[in-house]
């Protein structure tokens, strides 16, 4: 499943480039996120952790930065496995970042993102709505905090 | 199926307590239709069931001078045949006779049917319709929550951790009102709605003015919907045909259905529009027939 | 950890032990030997698993055998003795209402349910009474037939 | 006329009924074997990667398991139910293509601890792009899915002179359809016992249609002695072609039990039946017909397009068919056939009642309804005069041997009310489509041959056993086999024990298939049964001191013909015989009397008897939502010599229930090679709500070598009922859906086009 969108945040290209490639920032965006260990500034392992009503899933995400072009191009792989769920999940995002002035400036993102094994079969339309809200979130957490950061507000 | 501990309790206190103590692992247990079949498909994994089955106390339907009040162990197929619920409120029998099959309405419940919060639920959008309220129980004591606000999301619901549903009302259709739930299914029997429409119509007989109304759509989004635009262009009006197409375009560009399986997002609005109108047409029908 | 289940099966009285997580379509099958009820779809689709549990029909695949504590309840059987068939079982067999058979024990346990809360059904009532029990070889036909033939005695 | 059978044509109750209606009889789930354990298998997540690692070393700990099987257990195995098309591994060795792929299987001491080690079981995948569309696959660029490419075969093949005959035409049409993938959906789902004991003796329970051309595939791969393989078919909930080959699971099951020396049992989940159990072949059908003005059909020219899946089964021979059952339905005597059987990333098909038919039958009487309006003609009119009939000869030289379509033609359009409902205003319609199969098998597919051998011994008190390789699964060979061996010996079907199912001790047989079973089985029964009668006859002309010319069998009696005083009780005959030493076994080996040699082209065998069938449909559409309801369903099929009327009636009541299923509803739904509805939920076949009171109609055209005229009937039931619904739907609201299932949304979409 392809998820693609743009979004505006009200920061340069360098500030957002340096939040969006640090990971403990954009680990706090995410709602599902659980905890965070880095290995280095290019791998680390996020746990995520989706409910929905009596579905939950926890995914242990070895993740990698694949391709890192300062301050334009951002590609992010992680792969994950619920063994409870019988279920795997892998994401490969790419952002691109294009500065539209001093002060603003325009990710354009395409997430794939692939749920394979028991939770597969069940839910693939609720996986889809899931998914496409849990975007929404992070994009709006990471607009909110580049842009509070920088008006010092968190 | 994987393991699990049945918890008994004899009564809701301890009922309370056991949800309480053992939190996000227990679930409650009642039809368990719905719930075992996850379970087995190692789905769903609770490590803990609390069984209210003993708590005969929650088995009842029964009347009071505002309406049905049904406990939370009646069975789907209790409240179907129950000549109660026939001669006081049928559209709630006719709902529940098109969910699953006898076999399941034998044993599951409609108080599992609202918890467990399935988007194509039959009982949520006219129990919505009809201004149902619940009485939920925790320790804390008990409060009543309108079914409109009970579903929060895709198989979520407004119970907080501890809270047992214990109770369905759904008060009685005043005079001149007229009340229908309209499933479409592509298959006759044992089958979810694409679109479950459930329409209540407050009218003044003596010229068709409707006075209030309830639309609330199944099956469509992640929670039923009430298409609030498409009521209030009723309200005041002399419900006519072509007060009736109106209306039910307007539901089908208040919602924004969801896509799945059983139908496309495009298919689902246009059985939006036709079942609204037909459910229009229906509770009209009704409200002048004095059909309960 | 095992429970006591005391339960009344085709009239005669069994004490077991089981888990909780065991299924009554399992106890019947598993402990009781009695493996003319069907696991066929596990999840309360076919209607192959029917038994009557205090006279109403239910699918015993999605039912936990500790929910059957102190019940009655019959199997298909419970319903003949050696060489002696129930009339609904007669009505299956010169009706022609059977094939592969799978279903058949199923559908005759629905059937039997309706039967003995109505016994003058109609056509309509036959068919929501057996609406959750599938069968892929007769076209329903000559089970309806069959039924039928209960419900208006020749 | 007063009936000239005793037994033969009568609405007796299936021989197993009694133990079916009380439970006794026992399916593969109702078996325990001492010692057994529980197999499950590893499938993959992925439509389509490299293996790069298993690893089941923390599984082999878990307490509880008793064996582990992977790729390198099964190395260099390749299964299909074609030998020499086999690709498929029992357990993936590279690579794994399509969501199911069977990867390492578990035996434990029960289901669940064997389902947690599956769990433990740790797999390094490197996913590898999927192909899902076989137009996709067909490409140069696409990705390999096989080393040798997407294309399983392309078939090319041409009778007549298509050419010649389009510019002969008035008129051509050209369109295409589309079908869908379509599981069994029996119910009972596929599975096995497997025990290979320490003595290296192999039995295998299964559920099986062929348990002897399986037992020979199994020997084969195991490369064991047939002796030493015994298969046992147990009672079968329901086959339809889904069980007409053998399953990865029994190779699996006889490693585990290899490895651990216990029996071991895999039955598939509801899941797994639907996510990895082989489908009707899902087919692009373009098909062009050229048409003169009075009707007369000059030529036809079809390209098919197969999606195969990820595997060889019977897609190669499936899609051959096709190319033969498109020259054979209203004669054409020019026809061209080209078509490309696909990999893809997906669950693979399978056989499944009508071996393609249904397909392309969909396809041609959808068409016929569409030239017959163009033509401003009656489709009733146009079948009738294109209409088969006896004595005919294909165009690729098949020779029809009895032929009552016309019949079948007239009665459907009559019990139906045709010329009543036919193009009338409102939101109900009629249709009619008709079909043509096999009666009787066909060769070529094991061997060059359509055999089966029958024994039969009569007991002491004249009961008989009769032993045959011929399989019950639910269409009631067995009773039929039955009928035939009582009328022959004048005894009552309560006098005859079908021994069917098990290889060690019955005679060799092709199994249940192409609807051959009262055809080839039935006609080996009459045999044996007629060899038995001699030696009786010979015995009783003594007792009775009469010619054995003048002798009759009836009612357990030899009589002398005109003088029913004169008889001995069959009883009394056998007993004597066996007191005498004399011995009352028969034995009948019946292989078909097909001359036509295929060519090399086609590589498709001839058959014996052709079946031929009309459906008559009327619906009602709403044309708001595009829900269609069948109000009226007549099927009268053209079945030879009916054996069994109730049992007739049962199997076109049911193949009417499947052929709904495959107009309306059915049909696997897939997303990246996801099945999005594995269950009985989404997947919707039809409850009994669903469906009318179907009517058979029996057209009886006696066929020259069937048993008593018989032809078969298993699988005609469904083939033309798509097309009929098709038409019927047109009748009624005016718009064609080319693409099955026909749901309310194409409905809907098309009516709007329309406005």
């Amino acid at each position: 499943m392809i998820i693609e969108g743009e979004f505006h945040v009200t920061a340069s290209i360098q500030q957002t480039w340096d939040f969006l490639t640090n990971i403990q920032k954009v680990a706090s965006c995410v709602p599902s996120f659980e905890k965070v260990e880095v290995f280095d500034d290019k791998n680390f392992t996020i746990t995520v952790s989706q409910k929905v009503g009596p579905f939950s899933a926890t995914f242990e995400t070895q993740t990698n930065f694949t391709e890192v072009t300062p301050p334009t191009r951002l590609v992010a792989f992680g792969k994950g496995k619920d063994t409870k769920m019988g279920s795997s999940f892998e994401l490969t995002n790419q952002m691109d970042l294009i500065g539209v002035s001093e002060k603003e400036t325009l990710v354009k993102y395409k997430a794939d993102v692939k749920i394979n094994g028991r939770l597969a079969s069940v839910g693939q339309s609720l996986i889809k709505i899931v998914a496409k809200r849990e975007v929404a979130q992070v994009i709006k957490l990471i607009q909110e905090k580049i842009g509070g950061q920088l008006s010092g507000k968190v | 199926m994987e393991r699990f501990e049945l918890l008994e309790p004899n009564s809701l206190d301890e009922a309370f307590r056991l949800l309480s103590e053992y939190g996000d692992e227990a679930r409650v247990y009642a039809g368990g239709t719905a719930l075992v079949k996850l379970m087995k498909k190692r789905l769903v994994h609770p490590s803990y069931l609390v069984n209210i089955k003993g708590l005969k106390g929650l088995h009842y339907i029964r009347e009071d001078e505002e309406g049905l009040k049904i406990g939370a162990l009646a069975t789907l197929r209790e409240i179907e045949t129950s000549p109660l619920v026939r001669q006081r409120l049928k559209v709630v029998g006719e709902m529940v006779h098109t969910i699953g099959s006898v076999q399941i309405r034998n044993v599951g419940t409609l108080a599992g049917n609202l918890c467990f919060a399935d988007p194509a639920s039959d009982p949520a959008p006219i129990l919505i319709a009809l201004g149902a309220n619940l009485k939920i129980a925790s320790s804390e004591g008990e409060r009543i929550l309108p079914v409109e606000k009970f579903f929060t999301d895709f198989y979520e619901t407004a119970l907080s951790q501890g809270e047992i549903l214990e109770e369905i009302q759904i008060p009685f259709l005043p005079k001149d009102s007229g009340a229908v739930y309209l499933k479409h299914t592509m298959r006759v029997a044992f089958d979810l709605a694409v679109v479950g429409a459930a329409v209540k119509l407050d009218v003044n007989a003596k010229d068709d003015v409707c006075m209030s109304s309830k639309i609330v759509l199944g099956g469509v989004a992640s929670t039923p919907v009430r298409v609030k635009k498409a009521e209030e262009l009723l309200k005041g009006k002399v419900i006519n045909d072509t007060l009736i197409t109106k209306v039910a375009m307007a539901a089908s560009t208040e919602v924004d259905p969801i896509q799945d399986v059983r139908a496309s997002a495009e298919y689902r609005r246009e059985m939006i529009e036709v079942f609204v109108e037909r459910g229009l047409q229906k509770a009209l029908e009704r409200a002048k027939g004095g059909v309960l | 950890m095992k429970r006591q289940l005391e339960l009344k099966v085709n009239g005669e009285d069994y004490s077991l032990t089981v888990e909780p997580h065991r299924t009554l379509l399992e106890v019947i099958r598993n402990d009781l030997g009695l493996t003319g009820t069907k696991l066929g779809c596990g999840g309360g689709e076919c209607g192959a698993c029917t038994v009557i549990l205090d006279g109403k029909a239910v699918k015993s695949c999605l039912m936990l055998a500790l929910d059957a504590r102190g019940k009655e309840i019959w199997t298909i059987e419970g319903l003949s003795r050696v060489g002696d068939l129930h009339p609904l079982q007669r009505a299956f067999v010169e009706r022609g209402a059977i094939q592969c058979g799978f279903c058949t024990p199923g559908m005759i346990m629905a059937s039997k349910a309706l039967l003995d809360e109505n016994p003058h059904p109609s056509e309509q009532e036959i068919k929501d009474a057996l609406a959750g029990n599938l069968c892929r070889c007769t076209g329903y036909v000559k089970i309806l037939e069959a039924v039928l033939s209960m419900a208006k005695p020749d | 006329m007063a009936d000239e059978y005793s037994v033969i044509g009568k609405r007796l109750p299936r021989i197993d009924a009694m133990e079916k209606v009380t439970g006794t009889a026992k399916y593969l789930g109702d078996l325990t074997i001492p010692g057994m354990l529980y197999g499950k298998i590893l499938r993959s997540p992925y439509a389509h990667a490299k293996i790069l690692r298993v690893d089941t070393s923390k599984a082999e700990r878990l307490q509880g398991v008793r064996g582990v099987v992977t790729g390198r257990d099964t190395k260099g195995i390749r299964l299909c139910v074609i030998p020499h098309l086999a690709n498929k591994p029992p357990l993936a060795e590279e690579k794994v293509r399509f969501i199911g792929d069977e990867i390492a299987a578990v035996a434990a001491d029960s289901e669940e601890i064997a389902e947690e080690a599956l769990d433990l079981i740790e797999v390094e995948y490197e996913e590898l792009p999927g192909v899902f569309d076989p137009f996709e696959a067909m490409k140069a660029d696409a990705v390999k899915i096989h080393e040798g490419g997407n294309t399983a075969i392309h078939i090319s093949r041409s009778y007549g002179d298509v050419e010649k005959a389009f510019g002969e035409s008035d008129h051509i049409f050209e369109d295409r359809f589309e079908t869908q993938a379509q599981p069994h959906c029996c119910m009972e789902p596929h599975g096995c016992i497997v025990h290979l004991d320490r003595s290296g003796s192999l039995t295998v329970w299964v559920t099986t249609q062929i348990p002897h051309p399986y037992r020979k595939m199994l020997a084969d791969v195991l490369g064991m002695p047939l002796s030493k393989v015994r298969v046992i078919k147990v009672y079968m909930g329901g086959g339809f072609g889904g069980r007409f080959e053998m399953d990865p699971m029994e190779i699996i099951a006889y490693f585990l039990s290899k490895k651990t020396g216990r029996p071991i049992r895999i039955i598939n989940t509801q899941d797994e039946q639907f996510t990895t159990g082989r489908t009707r072949y899902p087919m692009v059908i373009d098909i062009k017909t050229g048409v003169k003005k009075d009707g007369a059909l000059l030529a036809r020219e079809v390209k098919v397009v197969t999606d195969n899946g990820a595997y060889n089964s019977h897609g190669i021979t499936i899609t051959m068919g096709v190319g033969t059952k498109c020259t054979y339905l209203w004669g054409l005597p020019n026809v061209k056939y080209e078509a490309d059987v696909v990999f893809t990333n997906k669950v693979y098909g399978g056989a499944f009642r009508g071996y393609g038919n249904p397909q392309i039958t969909f396809a041609i009487e959808s068409q016929m309804d569409m030239i017959a309006e163009k033509l401003g003609m009656d489709v009733k009119d146009l079948s009738l005069k294109n209409a088969n009939y006896e004595g005919q000869l294909t165009c690729m030289g098949h020779k029809i041997t009895s032929c009552g379509l016309k019949d079948c033609i007239d009665q459907a359009a009559e019990a139906v009310g045709w010329k009543e409902k036919r193009r009338k205003p409102g939101n109900r319609g009629v249709g009619m489509a008709s079909l043509m199969h096999t009666g009787g098998g066909v060769r070529l597919l094991f061997g060059d041959c359509n055999l089966s051998d029958v024994f039969i011994k009569m007991n002491n008190d004249g009961t008989i056993d009769l032993a045959s390789g011929m399989a019950e699964i639910g269409q009631g060979s067995d009773t039929a086999l039955a009928q035939i061996a009582a009328e022959e010996l004048g005894i009552s079907i309560k006098d005859v024990n079908v021994i069917t199912g098990d290889t060690w001790t019955t005679p060799q047989c092709l199994g249940a298939w192409g609807s051959r079973e009262v055809f080839v089985a039935g006609n080996a029964v009459k045999m044996a049964a007629g060899e038995i009668r001699r030696k009786l006859f010979e015995e009783a002309s003594r007792m009775l001191e009469a010619r054995v010319d003048d002798l009759v069998a009836k009612e357990r009696k030899v009589y002398v013909k005109g003088n029913p005083e004169k008889f001995v009780s069959i009883a009394q005959v056998a007993t004597t015989c066996y007191n005498r030493g004399r011995i009352l076994a028969g034995r009948g080996c019946y292989d078909d009397p097909t001359t036509y040699i295929p060519d090399s082209k086609t590589g498709y065998g001839g058959v014996p008897t052709y079946a031929f069938g009309t459906h008559a449909i009327e619906v009602e559409v709403d044309r708001k939502t595009g829900r269609v309801k069948v109000l009226n369903f007549v099927a009268a099929h053209d079945v030879g010599k009916v054996i069994n009327p109730m049992m007739a009636e049962g199997q076109i009541e049911g193949g009417g229930l499947q052929g709904l299923g495959y107009a309306l509803s059915e049909g696997l739904v897939w997303e990246e090679g996801i099945v999005l509805n594995p269950n009985f939920q989404d997947y919707r076949i039809f409850y009994i709500n669903d469906v009318p009171r179907m009517k058979s109609v029996m057209v009886e055209s006696i066929d020259p070598d069937g048993p008593y005229g018989a032809k078969g009937l298993g699988e005609p039931g469904l083939v033309p009922t798509a097309a009929a619904i098709a038409n019927a739907i047109y009748d009624a609201v005016g718009v064609r859906i080319k693409s099955l299932p026909i749901t309310p949304e194409k409905i809907l979409r098309a009516l709007k086009e329309k406005e």
